[in-house]
């Protein structure tokens, strides 16, 4: 603890640490001072002068925002000397802030409305000016409106801080604005639209363009949730009025959020919601009400359990539900079907990653993203951060501002890799031989942890084998020199607080067990690795056990004792159940009907032709779901759903957090969880919950929370290295990776479905090319473009892409044909797909969407 | 516009000078504060001046010295304040009289044809784009000849009348 | 029920009554149409146009406020007609409204505003014109500042209807205002400052000063509570700011509620208010702590029992606390202590006249202000309702409006006399004989109900004492012709709907019995009085048993059962107890120790310096009070008391009706049920209650709410008319009465404490004469002057009222010395005193106050 | 101020009129809109008209039109439509040219001393209460004589001058 200081503030005494500014001193002592630049995550600038205090002794007024405490220091902050400073800057401001209140958004939140009422000023004794700026209405998400403008400055440095550094003052004096370069709008200058702007805007100069004349400032309602789209998990604070949402926001304005969160809730409001159950006649989907649409359901199912057995059902869902639906859904398919054939998109996205690294380090290695921000070192392996897992991204931009190292890991270059002290760039696909390289470095650097490794039984064979492979091999297969492997090795090597960073979808298994291995090496077996989720439950989808082969609370389908059979009162199947892609497989054969829940196989599943088929093979398939997805079309039935911002619950977030889910809305249509207990019901299996906290409690009593264990011995990993993907060929001269784009996500279900999808070139229908590839292809952005690969071919658009290298093709997972060409190979251990490396073939031509 | 001897305009240049120079713009009573002073200043130079401006511009000065970032800001606001005690007098001819005896604040001023002067040639008439100028040549022997005047309330002050007169029949009154 | 009609608006489709007016309607349908000048309480204008609509079929725009709906109309409150008209006309007042919201402190309350912001009006296209009005802030209740002012009219038409009808538009066109007679100030033109203006504004143009700066319309917490003073009991909604009351309303703008409890409230935050116990020590009150006030209070109330008995202690309560206070004193005196020695401020304030009314008629014949409000005939008896209950007397108000019959019978004129449609204005204390009369003309011209009084067992010998009254007798001693007690009997016998009004601390108990007798002469058993309360709650001090000789339940203290013992757990005492003035009379001998709440026995009690004499002879005094009150100055200990404002628990009201008290504030000190059960544990009588919740629950299991009770059969009260005050003689030849004024409030103490006590001449120390008398005693307004009783003599200032009758003075009951003039003659059979009328002798000099 | 046969100032002329006589105050769009109308015509009488104005007029009086609650705000409004539409030239030529072909609209006129005519009495001078005229009395044989001239500025267009000049010197224009 650092050095405390004595300061009477208003005649009241405190002690503070050394080095407090006065305005953070008062604000310890309860009271406020009035200030407009000044914000408490960002450097102070001092420049508006609203905080001036009276200092004992001191000559003339002091910014309390720009001076230090001193021991002793007296400071009045509400003479008549210091309320007539402050009265003369506020009525220069306001006269030069031709608004009206009236009218305003802001008025009730304006930080200089406020200190004018306070002070007693109703008028600016001063001529009024108006600069007469065009008000930028040129997005649907910020208005800006520099004629409001105080020129505090705090949107310039908070893009500094945590958006995409776009903005500053331009020109100077009274003609000083705000601008972005050339004055461009937003979306043409690289505006990443966290809108932290926004968030810290005192005025009404920057405003949530859905508000405008919605509803002001105390007609709103706030609910405090957790955003719906990655695994951040960020608390988003939704106000509404009448029942709509008006704004998303941290729950402080300097929280960071990225665009999905501040702008992308509004697919919830998006007509597209399937808001009415639908029942196939006559092969036609049509409207009907929620009785006779699970009367129907139970009665199909019913039906083929008898015919066929209980295994002839299964069920799938997406890893973006509360844990009380997770629960309630395999439970219904465990208990009340009689099958374990349950599975869900956890298998897709992370899930082998999440097992291996449980395996090797345990929970106990799982930092928070605040780690990362305090961290000295951060390796990303395979992370594209700002894309994928935003505040991850915004966590490792304020380390580096801080003064962390970052060694990035990527073939293809990425926002953070711009910032990053060493980017290696491996050729694609090559990681393992990247990870494997340090390790050697590491171990020839001497930088290991002898203590540590000493304690493992198996550090010889380990040794032993990474003896066993050649530098010169890896930098063959890597295309990259040892020199770069052995600076990351000494960066790593040689930090204090060091952190790996990866997506957990985007590494191979083999790769998580050298990452792991890393970590050991250097004895670094608590708080040492974050494992970026892309889903908002992931964790919590896995530990309720919404998937094959795991109860909840991790247990093995054949390790569960008596307890799930005494709480569920129902015999509980024998079998491990089948996974996602086995139960693609026996589709026709032995599984006949299906229900879905929150997830689109035929879309998202690789090789989405054949999965199609599979599907179509169907005896009765129920989708309940918040769109009319591909799989939904297909549907006998289909179930209205609900999204997380009209959900009560928890979920789990990449920091292994649980997290209090609440409805800011109405839902369209019932809870998830009353529609699976209905269906329950009427299928004779008795599921009365008054309300989500009383499943909450049922889970709780048969598994504990989801907390970091830690483990006592470790072992290495031995890996032998390998490339995991389809490696391009003659035929199929180029590589495809698949991944995330800044403002889609995951399937573009959510994101198409709002205003967001404006930001992304054809909604996010395109392949990304080198500039050079495309070239030598004769390709210009936006020409129309035939891929292949061995499962199919699209037509798409073409966009330049120059962070991709060479031969390497990107396209967005929210392409809405992502699954046609991917490969349905599944890892024989864990069933999950390896389609992260595709190769294809590319021709102009096809017509262009 | 040149500020020849008069204290106001001087004073005005003065400050336009500065924020356009030195002002930093870094804190907002200074920018705000010198900016808005120039207004009244540029208000009292136009004629269009109160007995209270005097008060503002004292004020003003006063409160940036008390609240401004740094020195510059602060000399700039003394510097007006030792202008308005030293040339109290030129101030009030400004405000109340609307007059300028140095000639420099052209805006208080009005054109005239000096009918002594004036050859009725019409150049001045010609060149005047805002219309402000009627009358016709001089056609001798002709009894109802009508004289060239100025009608001040079109005229804008732009000088190009003055330039072309060539027996200076034009003054600034 | 009135025929209906079916309108369609904005295509929903309603049923309403004939003659709704279009915006009634919509209202109805749930469909809001912006309004400015109309207002629901009040008659309509049209002249705002703001709620212009198109009506199917009509040409042109309608405005909604003035048309009534008609069978089959189809209303559209929302084209873009409508909204262009309505924008045109916003417009305009905005460029005659030169006022910023950012200091306005109807910010979020405007009506302007909110309409001007639903129809994205940021400027208005006109130019601006500011009246330059001069803002008045020369009172400190009302700002008015009509710059602000948008000619509504709302506040000209509701001074008519519910205030003192004393502004108006002045001037035509852009020049109107609305003004005073002569713009005078609000306090120099007779405003009564009921504060309606300010409630039904509906922009910044009228403005509580009181909340001026001091907090913004979202900031604010409203509670909904009771008004502490007078009986009406009026719901007022406190909005509070960080613990400070901003401003007291109705619970509907329209609400009227009097200056007592629109402005008044500000004795709750007086910095007289005492805040921590006193203990005398040395002859001086000196602070101490709660729980060393507590203990001494304990012990020597101990020991004075121990040494002289239970009945040696004395309780005496004011008629103001909750009825959740009120039980618990009692039940603390007589199972806590054993005496029933326990009364209050009750007996002084109307509870004879209650109990004779409930003998007569039960609580069944008293209606509630709705109810006087839908009369056609009213007879006032001795009631000055504007001052005294202003809440009743803007009720007698509406019913004139409403085209009521109004007969007066009081010797001196008031607001509403001067209304009525028969003032009969007797000689001073005759109101007996008048009554007498009414019957005997009721008789007479055979408007009684035959019918019912055959039904009457006595009705005989009640006719026969009314024959034995000689009409000459009555005209003599009323010194009024008989004619006008024809025409009040007409009046009143006529009536269809009629009710008797009276001054329950005004009239004798015989008038009383006279009152009755009307109502039963012409049958009018059921709703046809309102008794007029003073204190808050009177009647619920009475049924808690805070009175001696009467139990909760108003159950006599001789009859009572086991119940009592069974819940208190305490064995009884026998006696009936002594009343508030034998308790005086004993003092020094017999009783030896009181325990004052809330009343100042040695300021009210008549014949003050004979009771302020028996108090000094006491061996202990402790007083609680939120006051330093004359009685608490004799204290030996002073507990501090709350306020209604800062309470929790129930009052009951004049109409009978039980109305909930919550706090608006945080006490200053503890609440009083909290001080009187902590001294009960100390002297081992536990009271364990967690809130005064619990004690409405003992209340409860004790006796039934009270409720209106009805009789079956009736009886006359024989009654033989007799003057009750001290008749003016040679040596005292005036007659004085002491009453109550439009802004002072009983003993003064509360309004003495707020700012209301300016509108008052020396805060309501004078003596009102005629001016007649005034100059025939060379008196002039302001003079000191000396008056004299054959109790004691007072000096004090002269104020000329126009509305005394000569011979008759008027002391306001603020007074501060109304006690030393009074007489301690005390009704034989209820103990009451008589001190309505006092004879007095004047003399000009001493020294004015 | 007498209208004569100016349309803008006859129209203003009539609007005053109805706000002073016929116009009841009871409701707000005919008692505030009426009187925007008179700004907006003060000002074109002024020559601070701008073109805008012409369509504020149209707007307002057909909004009047649309809202007022009786036939007597609603025939005022119509009248203006009527002159507007009937005299647009007029209304042109006030607000381009800052000219009233009328001369009734005497703010946009400037009073002027016509040397042709002028004695140079200096009996204006005199009169002038805002100190508007300078020169000097003719003195014969003097070649550096000084005309007498109004400075527009200053001339508040009051006439007393008007009325004294015995040679009809000073003329509107």
């Amino acid at each position: 603890m650092s050095d405390q200081v004595t300061v009477t503030i208003n005649g009241k005494e405190i002690k503070v640490p050394e080095g407090t500014l006065i305005i953070q001193a008062a604000k310890m002592a309860g009271i406020d001072i009035p200030h407009l630049c000044y914000c408490e995550c960002l450097p102070s600038t001092g420049s508006c002068r609203v905080c001036l205090v009276e200092v004992e002794g001191g000559k003339g007024l002091v910014a309390s925002c720009a001076q230090k405490v001193k021991n002793g220091m007296v400071v009045d902050t509400d003479t008549e000397k210091v309320r007539e400073a402050r009265r003369f800057v506020l009525e220069l401001i306001l006269s030069n802030h031709p608004g009206d209140c009236m009218s305003c958004d802001k008025n009730g939140a304006c930080d200089l409305q406020k200190y004018a009422y306070e002070l007693g000023i109703e008028k600016t004794s001063f001529s009024m000016k108006d600069p007469g700026y065009d008000v930028d209405r040129s997005n649907p998400f910020i208005e800006r409106n520099y004629n409001l403008c105080i020129l505090c400055g705090r949107c310039v440095r908070i893009c500094k801080q945590q958006g995409a550094d776009i903005i500053d003052f331009v020109k100077r004096g009274m003609v000083t604005k705000v601008a972005t370069p050339m004055d461009r709008p937003l979306q043409e200058s690289g505006c990443d639209f966290c809108g932290s702007c926004l968030a810290v805007c005192p005025v009404g100069a920057l405003v949530e363009v859905d508000r405008r004349f919605c509803g002001r400032e105390w007609e709103m309602k706030e609910t405090k949730t957790v955003c719906s789209y990655c695994g951040c998990g960020c608390e988003l604070v939704f106000s509404t009025v009448d029942g709509q949402i008006m704004r998303a926001t941290g729950e402080v304005s300097c929280d960071y959020i990225c665009s999905k969160g501040r702008f992308g809730w509004d697919f919830v409001e998006s007509s597209e919601r399937i808001t009415k159950p639908l029942i196939k006649k006559d092969g036609v989907l049509t409207e009907s009400t929620y009785e006779e649409a699970i009367k129907v359901v139970a009665e199909r199912l019913i039906d083929i359990k008898k015919k066929h057995g209980a295994n002839s059902i299964g069920g799938f869902m997406g890893a973006g539900n509360t844990n009380e639906v997770a629960y309630l859904f395999q439970k219904f398919l465990r208990a009340g079907i009689g099958t374990n054939n349950i599975d869900s998109s956890a298998r897709f996205l992370g899930f082998p990653a999440l097992i291996d690294l449980y395996e090797a380090l345990r929970d106990g290695a799982v930092v928070s993203m605040k780690d990362v921000e305090e961290a000295d070192v951060l390796l990303l392996v395979n992370a594209d951060l700002t894309a994928s897992y935003p505040r991850v991204g915004a966590s490792v931009k304020k380390a580096i501002l801080n003064g962390a190292k970052v060694v990035v890991i990527d073939s293809k270059k990425t926002e953070i890799s711009e910032l990053a002290d060493l980017h290696i760039e491996p050729q694609v696909d090559s990681e393992e031989f990247v990870l494997s390289g340090i390790l050697k470095e590491l171990l020839e650097e001497n930088l290991h942890d002898e203590k540590f490794t000493k304690k493992c039984k198996n550090f010889d064979e380990f040794k032993k084998s990474l003896d066993g492979l050649k530098v010169e091999t890896i930098e063959k297969e890597t295309k990259t020199s040892k020199d770069f492997l052995k600076e990351a090795a000494k960066l790593y090597g040689e930090g204090k607080k060091t952190i790996i960073l990866f997506g957990a979808e985007t590494v191979s298994s083999q790769s998580m067990g050298l990452i792991a291995d890393i970590a050991l090496l250097t004895g670094r077996t608590k708080a040492s690795v974050l494992p970026c989720l892309l889903s908002s439950n992931l964790r919590g989808t896995i530990y309720m056990g919404a998937l094959a082969g795991f109860y909840p609370g991790a247990r093995r389908a054949n390790e569960i004792g008596n307890d799930f059979k005494k709480i569920w009162e129902r015999d509980l199947p024998d079998e491990m159940g089948l996974s996602a892609m086995e139960m693609v497989e026996n589709m026709g054969s032995s599984v006949l009907g299906m229900y879905i829940v929150g997830a689109d196989p035929v879309a998202q599943f690789p090789n989405s032709s054949k999965v199609a088929k599979a599907f179509s093979s169907l005896d009765f398939l129920v989708v309940q779901d918040v769109f009319l997805t591909e799989t939904a079309k297909m549907a006998d039935v289909v179930l209205p759903g609900a999204t997380l911002a009209e959900s009560n619950g928890t979920v789990v977030n990449l920091e292994y957090q649980t997290k209090e889910v609440k409805a800011a809305l109405e839902p369209l249509a019932k809870p998830d969880w009353e529609t699976i207990a209905d269906l329950s019901e009427r299928m004779d299996y008795t599921m009365e919950y008054s309300s989500e906290k009383e499943i909450a409690k049922e889970i709780k009593s048969l598994v504990p929370i989801p907390k970091k264990i830690e483990k006592n011995t470790y072992d290495f990993i031995v890996v032998k290295p390998k490339k995991s993907g389809e490696e391009p060929d003659g035929k199929y001269p180029y590589a495809l990776i698949v991944g995330e784009t800044s403002f889609g996500f995951y399937d573009g279900q959510r994101t198409r479905n709002s205003k967001l999808s404006i930001l992304e070139l054809n909604k996010g229908n395109y392949a990304g090319f080198n500039p050079e590839d495309a070239e030598s292809l004769s390709l210009k952005e936006g020409d129309a473009v035939l891929i292949s690969s061995r499962r199919g071919k699209i037509t798409t658009s073409v966009k330049m892409l120059g962070s991709l290298p060479k031969g390497l093709l990107f396209m967005p997972s929210c392409h809405e044909e992502r699954g046609v060409l991917a490969s349905d190979n599944v890892d024989s251990k864990l069933k999950s797909p390896q389609h992260r490396l595709i190769a294809v073939s590319v021709s102009k031509g096809g017509a262009s969407k | 516009m040149s500020a020849n001897g008069c204290s106001v305009m001087i004073t005005l240049e003065f400050l336009k000078g500065f924020t356009k120079d030195k002002m930093c713009g870094k804190c907002l009573p200074c920018m705000l504060g010198t900016e808005r002073m120039v207004d009244v200043l540029e208000r009292i130079t136009k004629g269009e001046g109160e007995e209270e401006d005097v008060v503002l511009l004292e004020e003003i000065s006063s409160h940036i010295i008390d609240t401004a970032r740094c020195k510059l800001g602060k000399d700039a606001a003394v510097f007006i304040k030792d202008s308005l005690s030293s040339y109290k007098g030129e101030y009030e001819e400004h405000i109340k009289e609307k007059h300028c005896a140095q000639k420099s604040c052209e805006d208080i001023l009005n054109y005239w044809i000096n009918p002594e002067k004036c050859t009725s040639c019409g150049a001045c008439k010609v060149v005047c784009s805002e219309d402000a100028i009627v009358g016709d040549k001089m056609i001798p022997y002709l009894s109802d000849n009508k004289p060239y005047y100025i009608k001040s309330k079109k005229c804008t002050n732009c000088g190009k009348c003055l330039a072309v007169c060539e027996v200076d029949a034009i003054e600034i009154v």
